[in-house]
């Protein structure tokens, strides 16, 4: 196995180009699909590379799109949809919900929807209320789609690799602050299973369930408080579509403490969904379960209005001091070791050491 | 010529004598789901569809019967599924509104307004990059024309000239309410036009004319690999949903009604038939035969079985 | 106060004419808003009584329809938009989302979208994948929308009345087989403050949450195992978006047992926020929560397939008795008492207790 | 006539300036949003909205800040939006997209393409139903047209025969992609003719053209409260989105960038000036005083305080 340090961004582009070559049946299809952004370089040279009937640009008409690329799929194309943001598939939600979702279950399984959508979350740089929504949970209420949501550089190459050959529509939700991570990445193509959960680091005292960029966070706080002999089950739940929730119910068995955060409102989000089932297996929790995640308002553009709407790593460290009760003067020595390492930038900014390398 | 129009006589009274038998059996209770006829508008399907090979594409919309007919759909499946039964061509998921049969290329029927139409336009997209010599038709209504996709899909198809054809059954009504009061005017030229996709318009319930105009229309598409527009004016006999009248409710003008009504498209066919010298006698056996055979399927499908509720919970995914 | 016996349908009807009345701002719009089905008679004669000012018809336009009908509203209209099927709104997800639940925020206030969008969810008579979907956990998701849900007619005119004159776009839920209610009604127009719950049984043993016709079967429950010394807390979410739980979250500190009923499915669905919410905030279940709802998969239209979909009275009873272990010869005895009440009836078409009179 | 101009001209150069300014100090990183520029197409904004009045409503999209100045929006409350700040023109909640200014009737804009146009229509619908001397005016660009709720929306206003002006600013790109990958061509009278709606291109590069034109037309909507169809062709000089230049990239032909360049807005109308005698000397007054308020706005928005964190939460509902 051959892993080398890249980007996210490389991961992706790594992924789609190797899927272009082990599957003739793969195109891609999108608003500036060959453009000189090219979804921020994630599919830079496709053209170039394998020639102009692998990109196909699209008008600006969501609906229509998601429709056009469910139709060439039922036939056997794989599609691979690009939208810059998660917010214009609103205009397409029709079509998802419709189609995509229903055609499996309708058709008796004779039709297969081979999409993969890929979404950008924003945030940061001012984004704002119609650029900055995540609807991760949106997509996960709908039976049919599967939802992706990697973290780290090597999820991202064989989580879009597994999505592009699974026959079903997939959501593939990129956070923008991801694309800048770095981490070891495996060099051969493989499609591996996909799976809900990833383990991240594993432990006794404490379940802790995040997604994309929370998942760095809660990383940087695991490694931390592992020092300090709390040691954590940290899961990143990278696909919350369709759910199997039977690592956790037996890592929460076994910590008896659980903390979620969403990428998106705490409100109707996967820790509610994750929350409900494990009391309904009797596990009897030693503290009350914690969730994190966005309040429940649209996301706002400066930099002052966002101070508190993400959850930060001192956010998170909070939970699990209250969760665990661990000892005030213990505790003050983490955060304080926690504040000298993670350097005071700017808000609307990721931290240096979201990129990595993990 | 002669054998063309038996044919065509032939699936233009199949359509209509198994939807005059849903509408009679409705009442029975076993049907039980809504069902939208296409009574009185049985043309529109037959004379276009009777061009298509097998393999070219067809999807439709909440009003599929005739379509899912015409394209040589499975029968008893098409009621076993109206029945809700096992047999049913999605297993009973499904009920009158989404008939579809793979085998003859029957694709989708899909009961949202204009939802079909993307599909549609993917599928022509993917017989284009494959080269296949198929061609794709969605049969839409005239208020499909009002959902904004309609537009995006005649713009995609027109750009990137993809074998589509929009087949349009304007029977003047969106439920109870009529053209003028949604669009414009119900030339639907201007919007082909809007696209630079060319457009013909037909009358609806003549299957010659139909057939005629569209097999030419046909052959153009499937040669240059591009759109086209077909408008076919027609009228709905019976209530928008379910299996009665409803002119008592007078949402459309009774002398509306009997023009249509007198431009009926299978007396049409069968005045065409005599002309052509296929008498009487022979028309009563093309009928009798496939009442036979209607009925039958009727009662296969009324003593299908009910699907095990089991099967409710497959095939979410694939 | 004058109180009739009208049915849920008379009872919407009223609340339209009576606010048509009270405020000319007030106008209705959609597909066939003064057909002769009008929507199922709620708003017959609305033309023929006010002139045709009141009512615009609509093309089959559904993202277009709603933003008109914010669009108009921001400047002072009050807009009753009518959909006969939740799905239908698919189409218009991206104004509703977009320009509906944000205006208030993005403006600061400076513009309000009074709109009521009622949207009608299918059930019974084979309504199937695209004709049967509830979607309120949805709509409850997105921050910036109400959500109302009336089981009962007085329900339905009052809570009509209070979304019409809210000043924010409410999405107004009606089953379809809420039509057939009957119960008492006032006959004056009343503004009444919208709220989440509304209680209707009250009860110490154990907290029941439904909404919509889960509700009535609730009702029948609640009202026969009071026969059996069992009380029971039952409420109606009546507007789960925005969500208090104060009531609840009281009524469970004395009952320690709590069951809920998604009218959607269980996944993502208001069951699992409430009992989120309830274990946040430390309360000592005596058995594990129960959620009932649909299974995650689209409707089916068969009757055959529908078995075994929507939550039954019996599927209540066992849940109940799971959560407080009635002794089983005492279950045996409720379980027969129930079955002797409620007819036979075919599973698609709605059991004549469903009527009422409530 | 000279009056005029010099109108014009004050709009035209106003906008200029505080753009050019956004793009030479966004790299200070104090404008922490994304910002599009209008830099090269402020006469489509000038020379129309120079005709409104007041209680005329306007609604745009991400790329505003021409059309919220032309409209007499509060520059301070601008800036300050786009640095984040407390007296930004929405408290900061929306940056450089969200510009809005009720006073002026700046209603709002809205950057998902084509999402404010079913807003617009409805306005209009309000300023029919309720008899206002109003009219609408929808800012949209050329890839507005490629979204379906544009095509509900011209039909709803056409068959309403609502007070709108879709007021479409045809640059040629949509992000970094020619129009030709994205429509059969780049006439939009097309469109407007499927739905009957009168339709006029005009110069958008050229202020008195455009101010001429659309005064007869604003006028003729008025009166007649009829909806119209405006096609200004035009061209944005900066990257799509950010302070920059993007020439390098090549995504545009370097030889329409120079065809471009040569009419440019600002050098057209002051040349229009000069042939009108208005000399040099008193333009430079003019640009001198509008440069001396500008700077002092910006100073201004560069000292408001970022907003309080706890207004995050206000305003979700009324
Ligand atoms: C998006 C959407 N809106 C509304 C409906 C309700 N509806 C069902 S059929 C129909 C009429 C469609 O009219 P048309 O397309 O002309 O077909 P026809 O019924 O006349 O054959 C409507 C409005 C729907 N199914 N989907
Ligand atoms: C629904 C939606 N799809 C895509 C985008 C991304 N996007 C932002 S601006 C833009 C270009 C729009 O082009 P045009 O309407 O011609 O306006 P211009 O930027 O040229 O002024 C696009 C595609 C978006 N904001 N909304
Ligand atoms: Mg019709
Ligand atoms: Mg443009």
């Amino acid at each position: 196995m051959f892993k080398r340090n890249i980007s996210f961004t490389e991961a992706i582009r790594e992924a789609v180009f190797q899927s272009i070559k082990k599957d003739k049946k793969l195109f891609l299809m999108g608003e500036g699909v060959d453009d000189p952004s090219s979804m921020w370089g994630t599919i830079k040279g496709v053209k170039k590379k394998f020639g102009k009937s692998k990109t196909i640009e699209m008008p600006v008409s969501e609906n229509g799109m998601i429709g056009v690329a469910i139709g060439s799929a039922i036939n056997g194309s794989k599609v691979l949809v690009n939208l810059q943001r998660v917010e214009f598939a609103l205009y397409a939600f029709e079509q998802i919900i419709n189609n995509a979702a229903k055609t499996s279950y309708i058709s008796r399984g004779k039709h297969s929807v081979p999409i993969v959508i890929r979404m950008v979350i924003g945030r940061g740089w001012g984004q704002g209320p119609e650029h900055g929504q995540s609807l991760e949970n949106i997509f996960s209420a709908i039976p049919g789609l599967k939802v992706v949501i990697p973290a780290f550089p090597e999820e991202a190459k064989s989580m879009l690799i597994a999505s592009i050959f699974d026959p079903n529509p997939v959501i593939f939700l990129e956070h923008r602050w991801s694309h800048f991570t770095r981490g070891k990445v495996d060099k051969k193509f493989k499609i591996k299973k996909l799976k809900s959960f990833n383990k991240i680091t594993s432990g006794s005292k404490l379940t802790l369930i995040a997604n994309s960029v929370n998942v760095l966070e809660c990383l940087r706080v695991s490694k931390l408080l592992k020092k300090y002999n709390i040691d954590i089950d940290l899961f990143n739940l990278c696909m919350p579509n369709p759910l199997d929730l039977t690592e956790i119910i037996r890592s929460v068995k076994k910590t008896k403490h659980v903390i979620t955060i969403d990428l998106s409102h705490i409100r109707l989000g996967m820790g509610s969904e994750i929350i409900s089932t494990i009391l309904e297996n009797r596990i009897n929790l030693k503290s009350p379960p914690i969730r994190l995640g966005l309040p429940f308002h649209p996301v706002p553009s400066s930099r002052g209005l966002v101070k508190n709407f993400y959850p930060t790593g001192q956010d998170i460290l909070y939970s699990i001091q209250k969760s665990l009760k661990i000892p005030k003067v213990k505790f003050s020595q983490i955060l304080k070791e926690y504040n000298l390492k993670s350097e005071k930038l700017p808000i609307d900014v990721p931290d240096p050491y979201f990129k990595g390398p993990f | 010529m002669n054998n063309n129009l038996i044919k065509l006589y032939k699936s233009l009274y199949l359509t209509r004598f198994v939807e005059e038998t849903i509408s009679k059996n409705y009442s029975k209770g076993q049907m039980r789901c809504p069902v939208h006829l296409s009574i009185g508008q049985e043309a529109c399907a037959t004379g276009l569809i009777e061009n298509l090979k097998k393999t070219d594409k067809l999807f439709s919309n909440h009003r599929c019967h005739a379509h899912y007919l015409a394209k040589g759909g499975n029968l008893r499946k098409m009621l076993s599924e109206i029945y809700g039964k096992n047999n049913g061509c999605v297993g009973g998921v499904g009920g009158s509104m989404h008939l579809q049969d793979q085998s003859v290329g029957m694709v989708s029927s899909i009961p949202i307004v204009s939802s079909a139409m993307g599909m549609a336009t993917g599928n022509a997209l993917y017989q284009k990059r494959n080269n296949l010599n198929e061609i794709t038709v969605i049969y839409c209504g005239d208020a499909s024309l009002e959902e904004g996709i309609f537009f995006e899909c005649a713009n995609f198809a027109s750009l990137h000239s993809l074998p589509i054809i929009f087949a349009c059954e304007n029977n003047l009504f969106s439920v109870y309410t009529n053209i003028k009061e949604r669009q414009i005017d119900s030339n639907f030229k201007k919007y082909a036009s809007a696209f630079k996709i060319p457009y013909k318009k037909i009358d609806g319930n003549r299957v010659d004319e139909v057939y005629k105009s569209t097999k030419k229309i046909i052959n153009l598409v499937r040669k240059k690999r591009k759109p086209y527009f077909v408008q076919m004016d027609t009228y709905r006999y019976k209530e928008h949903c379910g299996p009665s009248d409803d002119d008592h409710l007078k949402y459309r003008n009774s002398n509306e009604v009997k023009f249509w009504q007198s431009k009926d498209p299978i007396s049409y066919a069968k005045k065409l038939m005599k002309k052509n010298n296929i008498n009487e006698k022979k028309i009563k056996k093309i009928e009798a035969k496939i009442e036979i055979f209607v009925n039958k399927q009727f009662k296969h499908a009324e003593i299908d079985k009910l699907p095990n509720y089991k099967e409710a919970s497959k095939h979410i995914y694939v």
